[in-house]
C-alpha cells in the first residue's frame, strides 16, 4: 500500500515524459497533486500506511507532518506550473519534460519521508538532488546552469560524506546489526559512543548541506534564486524539510544513546550560524529571490535550534517548519508573478506593486508577515514556544541574540518588501512585462496557503495538535 | 475680616511700589523725582480714555489685560500677610500661585505675538526664554522651605520659619536674596531690563505692552506692579517675624514693602543693565542660589537641626 | 465583558463593511459603526470604574493559546473608555479629513479597514490577560498602525518612517516576547494572574523581568532612549491616525507598565528611581526638541513624548511612594499619572485635529509659512488655543489638575523620607516646573506664529473654517477639557476604585484627604474664573462709550510694512535653544548674498534628535559593519563552498577526538 | 593477498596527484574499479550469493568499464588535453600524496589498536582515499578533474563499506549504485553544456552568482 505513494508519482512522470502533449501533461500533473492530497487526507483519517517494524518504508507521525506540508506545497506549485509555462511560452515538449522531472522529484521526496532505514533515506536524499538538478536548469540560462552545477556538485559531495557517516554508524553499532530506525532507536545504548559521535558529525554535514544550514549553506541562495518560481517554492517548502527530517531521526538516536548534549550543542552552533549569515546578507541583498533564499537559511537555523531542545523544542520546530514552508512557497510563487510584472529580479527595479497589481502586492505583503513571524500567523506562536523552551531549559540568555538577529532579519526583509510594495510604479517597464497580468492560477495557491496559515495561527485544530505532539515525542 | 485688611494693604502697596522705587532712584541721582501718587493719577487718566488697537490683532489681544489683572489678584489671595493666614490656603497652593503667574505670562506672550510687530515678538521670546529659568528656581526654593518646615502651603511654611540658630539665618538670607533676584527678573527691573529705556530692541517687558492704550494699558501696568508687590510680599514675610500681633503685622508689612521698593530703586541706580546675551548667565544665578539653599538644608537636616 | 467583545466586533465590522462601500461613504460607514460601538464599550467600563468589580470571560482557544482569560478590571475599563472615545473621534474626524484623498479609493478602503482593526485590537490589548494572546493582539495593533502610517506611501519619507516604525515595534515586541515567555515558563501558566509569584521571587530575576517589560512597553509609549520612531511615524500618518496613535495608542504602553505594577512587579526600590529619572529625562528632552521643530505635527509628536514623561514621572513617584511605604505619595503619584493619561488623550487629540484642519486648508505643516489663521479659521484657532493652554497645564484647564496632583505628590515626597528620596523628589519638582515653563514657551510659539499676527505667506485662495465633521470631535474634546478643568470633583468618584488599587491596603484616609484637597482647588479655580469674568465685563463697561480706533501696529514709523517683519518661529525659540545648545544639535546652512546686486541668499537651519544621532544611527551602523564582516562567505566559487564544509567537519572531528 | 590489493589501491592516490594528462586519470579510475572487483571476489566470504553477484556486477561492469568509457567519450568530445597550469611544482603535490598515503596507514594502525573494526587496513586506506579526492576537488581548477575526483571519492566510500562486517541489504546497494551512476551521468551532461557555453573548462567560469 505504501509503495503506491512512491510508484504513482513516478509512473505519472513516465506518462508525462512519453506523451508530451500539453493538455495531457497538465492533467497528469494535477492528477498527481490530487493523488498526493488524497493519500494525505486518508492518512489523516487514520488509514494505516503499513508502518510495521521490519519494513523499510513506513509513515509515522513526524513523517505525516512533513508529507502533509509537501503535498500542500506540491499542489500549489502544480497549480502555478501551467501559468508559469504559459508566461514563458515554452514548447509542449519542454513542459512535458519539466512535469516528468517534477513528478520524479516528488517521488524522491516522498521516499525520503517514508524511509525507515537510514541508508534508504540516504538513497532517496541523493535521488532528490539528482532529480531537482535539471529542474533548476530548466530556464537554460548561464546563471541557472551555474546554479544547477553548484547545487548538484556540492550536494553530491556533501551527501557522499553523509554516506561515510552512515557507514561509521554501522561500524559503531556492530551488535545492532541493522540500520532500521526502530532497531537503532530501541538499542541505542549498545552503540559505541565515539563512532556514533563521529557518524553524527558526518551526517550533520551531509544532510546539513542539503538542508542549507550554515556553514554549509552557500549553494542555497544561488539554486533557489535561479530556479523557476514553482521549483524554488518546492525546494524551499518541501526539500529543506525532508533533509531536516533526516537530521531529526539521527538526533533522536543520539538522544536515546545518551549523547544528546553533544548533538544539541552542534545544532545550536549551526542554528545561530545560519541566523548570523542570513542576517548579514539580508541587510545588503539586491535580488529579491536571493532574499527569500537567505530567509530560508534563517528559518532552517530556527528549526535546528528547535531540534536541539528536546520534545517541546521539536514541537515548536515542526509548527515553525509548517509555517515557514507554506509562507515561503507563497512568497516564491508571488515572486514569480513579480518577475512577470517587472521583468527584473532586482529589488530596486520593483516599486508600487500595490498600485500596479493590488492582488499580488497584498499577497506579497501578507506572506512576508507570515514568513517574518507576525502574530496572526503560526510562525509567531512557534517563536514564542521556542523562547519558552529556551527559558525552561535554563538557557534563557539565548533569547537575546536570537531575537536580536531575527529583528535585524525582519528589518532587512521588511525594508525590501515594502520598498517594492509601496511608492509609485516605475514608468519604464519592459514591454513584454507590461501586458502580462497574473491570472487566477497564479494567485489562488498563495491565498489558500495564507488561509491555512491563518487557521493554524488563530486556533490549532485538535487533530493537528495531537499529531504534532506525538511527532515531537510529547505523547498523545 | 483681618485677612481682608491684609489683602487691602497688599493692593494699596502695589499702587505705590513702582512710584517709590522711581522716586528713590531720582532722589539718589539728585533729581526731585515724580510725586508718589503719580502712578495712581496715570491709572485714573488711562481708565477714562478710548483705545487704539492694531488692525492685525485677534480676540487674544483684547482678552489679555483682564486675564493679567485677574490672575495677579487671584495670586494675591494666596499670599499671606505676616501674622495671619492667606485668604485661600490649602496644601500645595504655591503651585497654584506659580501657575496663575504662568497663565498671565502665557496670555501676555500670545498678545505680544498677536500684534505682529517684530519688537513685540522679540520681547515675548526673551520673556518666555528667561521664564523657563525662573520657574524651576521658584519651585526649588519653595520645595526646600517646605522640606525644612514639613508643611505644604504658603501660610504654614512662612509662619513656621522662625528658628534662631545660625543655619536658619543663613537660609533666610539666601532665600531673601534669591526672591529679590526673582523680583528683578519677573518685574523686568534693575540689571535685567531698564523700564525707562525708549529703544524697543533692548526692552523685554515694556515692549510686550507697547501697543496697549487706554484701560487695557491701565490693567496691564497695574498687573505688572501687583506682580512685583506679590513677590515683595513673600520677601516681607521672611523679613518680618511671624509671631507679632495683627496690628503691628500690617504696619511692619507696609514698612518692609517700602524697604524692598527702595532696594529696587537703589539697585537700579547703582547697576547699569546687563548686555542682553549676558542676561541668561545673570538669571542662572537664581536657580544656583535656590540649589545652594536646598544643599544647606539637606546638610543641616542630616546633622540634626 | 461580552458587551465589550460586541463593541470590539462592531469596530472591526465597521472596517470590513467599509471595504465594500463606495469611496465617498467609507468614512461615514466607519464613523457610524464606531458610534454604534460606544455604548457597548462605555457602559460596562463605567459600571466597572464606579462599582470596582471585575468582569471576566474566558475564551476556550486551542492548544498553543490555551484558554484565554479576558478581564475588565478598573484599569482596563479606564483605558477602554479612552480607546472607545478616541476611536469615535478619529472615525468622525477621518470621515471629514479623508475627503482630501478622494482620488485613491483603494488606499481609502485600506485606511478604513486598518483603523477599525486598530481600535478593536487596542480594546483587546487592554482586556486580554493571557500572555500569548496579548502578544498576538499587541502585534496586530502595531501592524494595523504600521499600514495606517504607510497610508500616503507615495512619499519617500513616509515609506522610510513606516519601515522605521515597524522595526521599532518589532524590537519592542521582541523584549515583550522574551519577558512573557520567561514569566510564563517560570510561573507555569500563561495567565497574568500567575505572574505575581514570579515577581515575588527573590534574586535578580524579578528586577530583570520588570526592566524587560519596561523596555518593551516603554518603547511603545515613547520613553527617551526608545522614542526615536515617534517623531517620524506620527507626522507621516494622516491626521486622524496620528491623533489616534498619539492620544490613545502610546497609552497602551503606559497601560502595560501599570498592569505589570499591579501584578507586583517593580518591588525593588531602585526600579522606582530608574523609572522616575528616565521619565524626567523623557519629559525635558521631549519638550526641548519640540521647541526646535518647525513642522507642526512633528512638534506635537515630541510633545506626546513630553507628556509621556510627565505620566512616567507620576508612575515613578508612585513606585517610590510604595517603596517608602508612604500611601499618600503613592496615591497622588498614580492619581496624577492616570488623570494625565486621560487629559493627554483629550488635548493631544484636539491639537492634532486642529493641526489637521490647518494642513487641510493651507497644505503645509511648516509653521514658518503660516500666520494670521485666527481670522480665517476662527473656530479652529479658538479650540487650538484651549488645547495649548491645557497642555501647558495652565489653571482653568484639565492639564493643571493632573499636574497639580503630581505636584502635591512631589511636595509630600519632600516632607517625608530620607535624604536620597528628598533629593530625587526635589529634582522631579524642579524638572516638572521646567517642563511646564518650556511647554509655555513652545505653545506660545506655535499658537502665536500659526494663528496670530498676519499671514506670512499670502493664501492663494480664501480659506474657510473646517466642516462640521472636523470641528465636532474638537468641540467634544474641548468640552471634556473644560469639564475636568473647572468642575473636577464630578469626575473623582470614577477614579476612586482605579487609583486605590495601586496602593496595597486601599489608602482610604489618604483618598479622603485628596478629595478634600481637590474640592479646595476647585473652589479656588471658581474664584479665579469669577474674577476673570468680572474683569472682562469691567473692560467692556469702561470702553462702552469710548472710541476704539483700528490702526496700524507701532513699527517705529517705518513705512514699507510687510508681514515678513513678524517674528519667525525659529528666531522666537533661538534664545532658549542657545541655552540648551548641546542637548538639541542644530546645523545652519546658509548662502550669503554676494556681488553688487545679490539675487539669492538663503539660510536653512535643521534641528536633530540627539538620541537619533548619538545612539540609534551609530548603533545601526555598528550592526551593519559587524554583520558586514561575514560577507566574504558568498564568493561564488564552488571550491570555497566545499572548503567551508570540510573545515567545519575537521573542526568537529578534532573536537570529538579531543573531547573524548 | 587482500592487504596487497588494498595497498595497490592506495598507491593509485600517488598516481592521481602526479597525473598530468586527463586520460591517465580515467585509466586510474578503471584500475581502481578492477582492484575493487578483485577485493570483492577474494575477501568478502560469507554473504549470500545474490549479494556477491551484484557486487561483482557493480565493481566489474560499472566501475571498471561503463563509467570510465563514458568519461573518456566526454573528454574526447570536448578535446581536453592536460591540466591547465599546475600552480605548484609537481614535486610538492607528490609529497602531499605521500603524506596522505602515510596518514592512511596511521589510521589503519590506530583502528587496529582500538580493535572495534574488522579490517583496519580497509578502513585506513579508504579514509586516505576520501581525503585525497576531497583535496583534489578543492585544489584543482579544471571541472573534469572535479568529476573524476568525485568518482574516486565514491570508490573510497565503497571500500569503506566493504570494511564493515555485516552487509547492506541488496536493495540499498542497488540504490547506492543507481545514485552513483545517475550522478556521474548528470555531472557529465552539465559538463558538456558548460563546455558548449564557455570556452575554458575551469571552475573560475562559474563564479558569477555571488553577493
Amino acid at each position: 500500500m505504501i509503495l503506491l505513494l512512491l510508484l504513482v508519482p513516478s509512473a505519472l512522470g513516465g506518462i508525462a515524459w512519453a506523451v508530451g502533449r500539453r493538455p495531457i501533461t497538465r492533467a497528469v500533473l494535477l492528477g498527481a497533486a490530487a493523488f498526493e492530497l488524497g493519500a494525505v487526507a486518508a492518512a489523516w483519517a487514520g488509514m494505516d500506511f503499513g508502518g510495521a517494524a521490519g519494513s523499510y518504508l513506513g509513515l509515522d507521525s513526524i513523517g505525516l507532518v512533513f508529507l502533509t506540508i509537501m503535498a500542500l506545497v506540491f499542489a500549489g506549485a502544480a497549480l502555478a506550473v501551467p501559468g508559469f509555462f504559459q508566461e514563458s511560452g515554452a514548447s509542449p515538449r519542454k513542459e512535458a519534460v519539466f512535469v516528468a522531472e517534477l513528478l520524479v522529484f516528488l517521488a524522491a521526496m516522498t521516499g525520503v519521508i517514508l524511509a525507515r532505514h537510514l541508508a534508504l533515506l540516504w538513497v532517496f536524499v541523493e535521488a532528490t538532488t539528482l532529480s531537482s538538478a535539471l529542474l533548476i536548469y530548466s530556464e537554460k540560462k548561464k546563471s541557472s546552469l551555474e546554479a544547477a552545477w553548484k547545487y548538484v556538485f556540492i550536494c553530491s559531495v556533501g551527501i557522499a560524506l553523509a554516506f561515510v557517516g552512515i557507514i561509521l554508524l554501522s561500524i559503531g553499532s556492530r551488535s545492532v546489526d541493522s540500520l532500521l530506525f526502530s532497531d537503532l532507536a530501541a538499542r541505542a545504548g549498545e552503540i559505541n559512543p565515539f563512532w556514533l559521535k563521529l557518524a553524527f558529525a558526518f551526517i550533520l554535514v551531509g544532510f546539513g548541506t542539503k538542508m542549507g544550514v550554515a556553514p554549509i549553506h552557500a549553494w542555497l541562495p544561488d539554486a533557489h534564486a535561479e530556479a523557476p518560481s514553482p521549483v524554488s517554492a518546492l525546494l524551499s517548502g518541501a526539500l529543506l524539510n525532508a533533509s531536516f527530517l533526516g537530521i531529526a531521526r539521527v538526533q533522536d538516536i543520539m538522544v536515546k544513546a545518551g549523547l544528546g548534549a553533544f548533538s544539541n550543542t552542534l545544532l545550536i552552533v549551526c542554528g545561530f550560524l545560519s541566523l548570523l549569515v542570513a542576517a548579514a546578507y539580508l541587510l545588503q541583498v539586491v535580488n529579491y529571490k536571493r532574499m527569500l533564499a537567505y530567509s530560508s537559511i534563517e528559518n532552517m537555523g530556527i528549526l535546528c535550534l528547535g531540534l536541539a531542545f528536546g520534545p517541546p523544542g521539536l514541537f515548536a520546530a515542526l509548527l515553525h517548519s509548517a509555517a515557514h514552508s507554506l509562507s515561503k512557497a507563497a512568497m516564491f510563487l508571488t515572486s514569480g508573478n513579480i518577475l512577470g510584472l517587472y521583468g527584473s529580479k532586482a529589488i530596486g527595479d520593483v516599486r508600487g506593486l500595490i498600485v500596479r497589481e493590488p492582488r499580488t502586492g497584498w499577497i506579497w505583503i501578507v506572506s512576508f508577515l507570515a514568513v517574518a513571524g507576525f502574530p496572526p500567523f503560526p510562525a509567531f506562536i512557534s517563536k514564542f514556544l521556542l523562547i519558552q523552551v529556551f527559558f525552561a531549559a535554563g538557557s534563557g540568555w539565548m533569547a537575546g541574540p536570537f531575537l536580536a538577529l531575527i529583528a535585524v532579519i525582519v528589518f532587512g526583509l521588511g525594508s525590501a518588501v515594502f520598498k517594492m510594495a509601496f511608492g509609485d510604479p516605475p514608468e519604464a517597464v519592459p514591454a513584454s512585462a507590461l501586458s502580462w497580468k497574473p491570472d487566477v492560477s497564479a494567485v489562488v495557491p498563495q491565498i489558500v496557503f495564507l488561509l491555512i496559515l491563518l487557521g493554524l495561527g488563530l486556533s490549532l485544530p485538535e487533530t493537528v495538535r495531537s499529531v504534532l505532539r506525538t511527532a515531537a515525542g510529547l505523547g498523545g | 475680616m483681618s485677612r481682608l485688611l491684609g489683602l487691602f494693604v497688599l493692593l494699596a502697596a502695589s499702587l505705590f511700589f513702582t512710584g517709590l522705587a522711581a522716586r528713590i532712584k531720582a532722589r539718589w541721582a539728585g533729581r526731585q523725582g515724580p510725586p508718589l501718587l503719580q502712578e495712581v493719577r496715570d491709572l485714573r487718566k488711562l481708565l477714562g480714555k478710548g483705545e487704539v488697537i492694531g488692525r492685525t490683532t485677534s480676540f487674544i489681544f483684547r482678552l489679555n489685560p483682564p486675564i493679567q489683572v485677574a490672575a495677579m489678584l487671584f495670586a494675591a489671595l494666596l499670599v499671606p500677610v505676616p501674622g495671619q493666614r492667606a485668604l485661600l490656603s490649602f496644601s500645595g497652593d504655591f503651585v497654584l500661585f506659580a501657575y496663575a503667574l504662568g497663565l498671565a505670562n502665557f496670555s501676555a506672550i500670545c498678545a505680544a505675538l498677536d500684534t505682529g510687530s517684530s519688537f513685540e515678538g522679540m520681547g515675548a521670546s526673551r520673556e518666555a526664554s528667561f521664564l523657563t529659568l525662573v520657574e524651576p528656581a521658584f519651585f526649588i526654593l519653595l520645595g526646600s522651605l517646605a522640606l525644612v518646615t514639613g508643611q505644604t502651603s504658603f501660610s504654614e511654611i512662612l509662619s513656621r520659619l522662625d528658628y534662631g540658630t545660625g543655619a536658619a539665618i543663613l537660609v533666610k538670607a539666601l532665600c531673601v536674596i534669591s526672591l529679590f533676584l526673582m523680583l528683578l527678573v519677573e518685574g523686568s527691573r534693575g540689571p535685567v531690563d531698564d523700564p525707562t529705556t525708549h529703544l524697543e530692541l533692548t526692552m523685554i517687558h515694556e515692549v510686550m505692552i507697547l501697543d496697549y492704550s487706554g484701560p487695557d494699558l491701565a490693567f496691564v501696568v497695574y498687573a505688572a506692579g501687583l506682580k512685583m508687590v506679590l513677590i515683595a510680599a513673600l520677601i516681607a514675610n521672611l523679613l518680618v517675624p511671624s509671631n507679632i500681633g495683627f496690628g503691628f503685622g500690617a504696619l511692619a508689612f507696609a514698612a518692609a514693602l517700602a524697604v524692598i521698593a527702595a532696594g529696587v530703586g537703589l539697585v537700579e541706580s547703582f547697576m547699569a543693565r546687563i548686555r542682553m546675551s549676558h542676561v541668561p548667565q545673570f538669571i542662572f544665578l537664581l536657580p544656583a542660589l535656590a540649589l545652594t539653599v536646598f544643599g544647606v538644608l539637606l546638610f543641616a537636616l542630616r546633622r540634626g537641626f | 465583558m461580552t458587551l465589550v467583545l460586541v463593541g470590539t466586533g462592531l469596530f472591526l465590522s465597521g472596517g470590513l463593511v467599509a471595504l465594500f462601500v463606495r469611496p465617498s461613504f467609507k468614512g461615514t460607514v466607519s464613523a457610524i459603526f464606531a458610534a454604534a460601538a460606544q455604548p457597548f464599550l462605555l457602559l460596562p467600563a463605567g459600571r466597572v470604574l464606579a462599582g470596582g468589580g471585575v468582569e471576566a470571560l474566558t475564551i476556550p482557544l486551542s492548544f498553543p493559546l490555551g484558554p484565554a482569560a479576558l478581564r475588565l478590571d478598573p484599569l482596563a475599563a479606564f483605558f477602554t473608555v479612552i480607546i472607545s472615545l478616541g476611536g469615535l473621534g478619529a472615525a468622525v474626524y477621518s470621515a471629514g479629513y479623508m475627503k482630501m484623498y478622494r482620488d485613491r479609493p483603494a488606499s481609502l478602503s485600506g485606511y478604513a479597514f486598518f483603523s477599525g482593526l486598530l481600535c478593536s485590537a487596542m480594546v483587546l490589548v487592554v482586556t486580554v490577560q493571557h500572555a500569548l494572546l496579548f502578544l498576538v493582539v499587541w502585534e496586530i495593533m502595531s501592524l494595523a498602525s504600521f499600514f495606517l502610517v504607510g497610508f500616503d506611501h507615495s512619499k519617500e519619507d513616509v515609506r522610510k518612517a513606516a519601515v522605521y516604525y515597524l522595526v521599532a515595534m518589532q524590537v519592542g515586541a521582541a523584549c515583550l516576547l522574551t519577558a512573557f515567555a520567561w514569566s510564563s515558563s517560570s510561573s507555569g501558566s500563561p495567565d497574568f494572574a500567575s505572574f505575581g509569584t514570579v515577581f515575588a521571587g527573590t534574586g535578580l530575576a524579578p528586577t530583570a523581568l520588570f526592566l524587560l517589560f519596561f523596555v518593551g512597553f516603554g518603547l511603545k509609549a515613547g520613553f527617551v532612549p526608545f522614542h526615536t520612531w515617534l517623531p517620524l511615524a506620527h507626522p507621516a500618518a494622516p491626521t486622524g491616525v496620528s491623533a489616534l496613535m498619539s492620544g490613545v495608542m502610546i497609552k497602551t504602553g503606559i497601560y502595560g507598565i501599570l498592569r505589570i505594577l499591579l501584578l507586583g512587579g517593580g518591588a525593588n526600590p531602585v526600579l522606582g528611581y530608574i523609572v522616575f529619572f528616565l521619565a524626567l529625562a523623557t519629559g525635558v528632552f521631549g519638550v526641548m526638541n519640540a521647541i526646535a521643530q518647525p513642522d507642526l505635527k512633528k512638534l506635537l509628536a515630541y510633545h506626546s513624548i513630553e507628556n509621556i514623561g510627565i505620566i512616567g514621572l507620576g508612575i515613578g513617584l508612585g513606585m517610590i511612594g510604595l517603596s517608602l511605604r508612604n500611601d499618600a505619595i503613592a496615591l497622588f503619584g498614580f492619581f496624577g499619572a492616570l488623570l494625565h493619561v486621560f487629559n493627554h488623550f483629550t488635548f493631544k487629540s484636539l491639537l492634532f485635529y486642529g493641526a489637521g484642519v490647518v494642513y487641510m486648508k493651507t497644505h503645509t505643516r511648516n509653521i514658518e509659512l503660516l500666520g494670521g489663521l485666527a481670522r480665517s479659521l476662527p473656530l479652529t484657532s479658538g479650540l487650538f488655543l484651549v488645547g495649548s493652554a491645557a497642555i501647558c497645564g495652565l489653571p482653568l484647564f484639565s492639564g493643571f489638575i493632573s499636574e497639580f496632583g503630581l505636584f502635591s505628590g512631589l511636595i509630600r515626597g519632600l516632607t517625608v523620607g530620607g535624604a536620597a528620596p528628598r533629593a530625587a523628589v526635589l529634582l522631579g519638582l524642579a524638572g516638572l516646573a521646567f517642563i511646564g515653563a518650556m511647554a509655555v514657551l513652545c505653545f506660545t510659539k506655535v499658537y502665536g506664529v500659526c494663528f496670530l499676527g498676519s499671514p506670512r505667506v499670502p493664501h492663494r485662495e480664501a480659506i474657510s473654517d473646517g466642516s462640521a465633521l472636523l470641528l465636532g470631535p474638537m468641540f467634544a474634546l474641548t468640552g471634556f477639557i473644560l469639564l475636568i478643568g473647572l468642575c473636577f470633583p464630578v469626575i473623582l468618584p470614577f477614579l476612586d476604585r482605579l487609583v486605590r488599587r495601586f496602593v496595597p491596603g486601599g489608602a482610604g484616609p489618604e483618598w479622603a484627604q485628596l478629595v478634600t484637597l481637590f474640592q479646595n482647588v476647585g473652589l479656588a479655580l471658581a474664584v479665579l474664573a469669577g474674577m476673570l469674568v468680572f474683569f472682562i465685563a469691567l473692560r467692556r463697561l469702561l470702553l462702552r462709550r469710548k472710541s476704539v480706533v483700528l490702526f496700524k501696529t507701532w513699527d517705529c514709523g517705518y513705512q514699507g510694512e510687510s508681514p515678513r517683519f513678524q517674528y519667525t518661529a525659529s528666531s522666537f525659540a533661538s534664545p532658549f535653544l542657545q541655552l540648551v545648545a548641546p542637548l538639541v544639535p542644530f546645523t545652519h546652512r546658509h548662502r550669503l548674498p554676494d556681488g553688487l546686486f545679490p539675487e539669492h541668499a538663503s539660510l536653512e537651519s535643521h534641528a536633530f534628535d540627539l538620541v537619533e544621532i548619538g545612539l540609534i544611527r551609530p548603533l545601526g551602523a555598528a550592526i551593519r559593519r559587524a554583520l558586514g564582516l561575514l560577507t566574504w562567505i558568498q564568493t561564488g566559487r564552488t571550491q570555497n563552498y566545499i572548503l567551508y564544509g570540510l573545515v567545519f567537519l575537521i573542526v568537529l572531528i578534532v573536537w570529538i577526538i579531543g573531547v573524548r | 593477498m587482500a592487504g596487497l590489493l588494498i595497498i595497490l589501491f592506495g598507491t593509485t592516490i600517488l598516481y592521481l596527484f602526479a597525473a598530468g594528462r586527463i586520460e591517465s586519470f580515467v585509466r586510474t579510475l578503471a584500475l581502481q574499479g578492477f582492484l575493487l572487483f578483485l577485493l570483492v571476489v577474494i575477501d568478502v566470504g560469507e554473504i549470500s550469493f545474490l549479494n556477491i553477484a551484484f557486487l561483482v556486477l557493480e565493481t566489474l561492469v560499472v566501475k571498471t568499464v561503463v563509467i570510465p568509457f563514458f568519461l573518456l567519450r566526454v573528454i574526447r568530445r570536448n578535446e581536453i588535453g592536460r591540466e591547465v597550469d599546475p600552480r605548484r611544482p609537481q614535486f610538492f603535490r607528490l609529497i602531499l600524496a605521500v603524506a596522505i598515503f602515510m596518514f592512511g596507514f596511521l589510521t589503519a594502525f590506530w583502528a587496529a589498536r582500538t580493535g572495534s573494526i574488522g579490517q583496519p587496513l580497509y578502513f585506513g586506506m579508504s579514509i586516505s582515499m576520501i581525503i585525497a579526492s576531497l583535496f583534489l576537488i578543492v585544489q584543482r581548477r579544471r571541472i573534469i578533474i572535479h568529476i573524476l575526483a568525485y568518482m574516486t571519492l565514491e570508490n573510497g566510500i565503497f571500500l569503506l563499506s566493504l570494511s564493515v562486517a555485516h552487509e547492506m541489504p541488496l536493495l540499498i546497494n542497488l540504490g547506492v549504485l543507481l545514485d552513483l551512476f545517475v550522478g556521474v551521468f548528470l555531472l557529465a551532461i552539465f559538463f558538456n553544456t558548460i563546455q558548449d557555453l564557455y570556452d575554458r573548462g575551469t571552475i573560475d567560469v562559474l563564479t558569477k552568482l555571488k553577493d
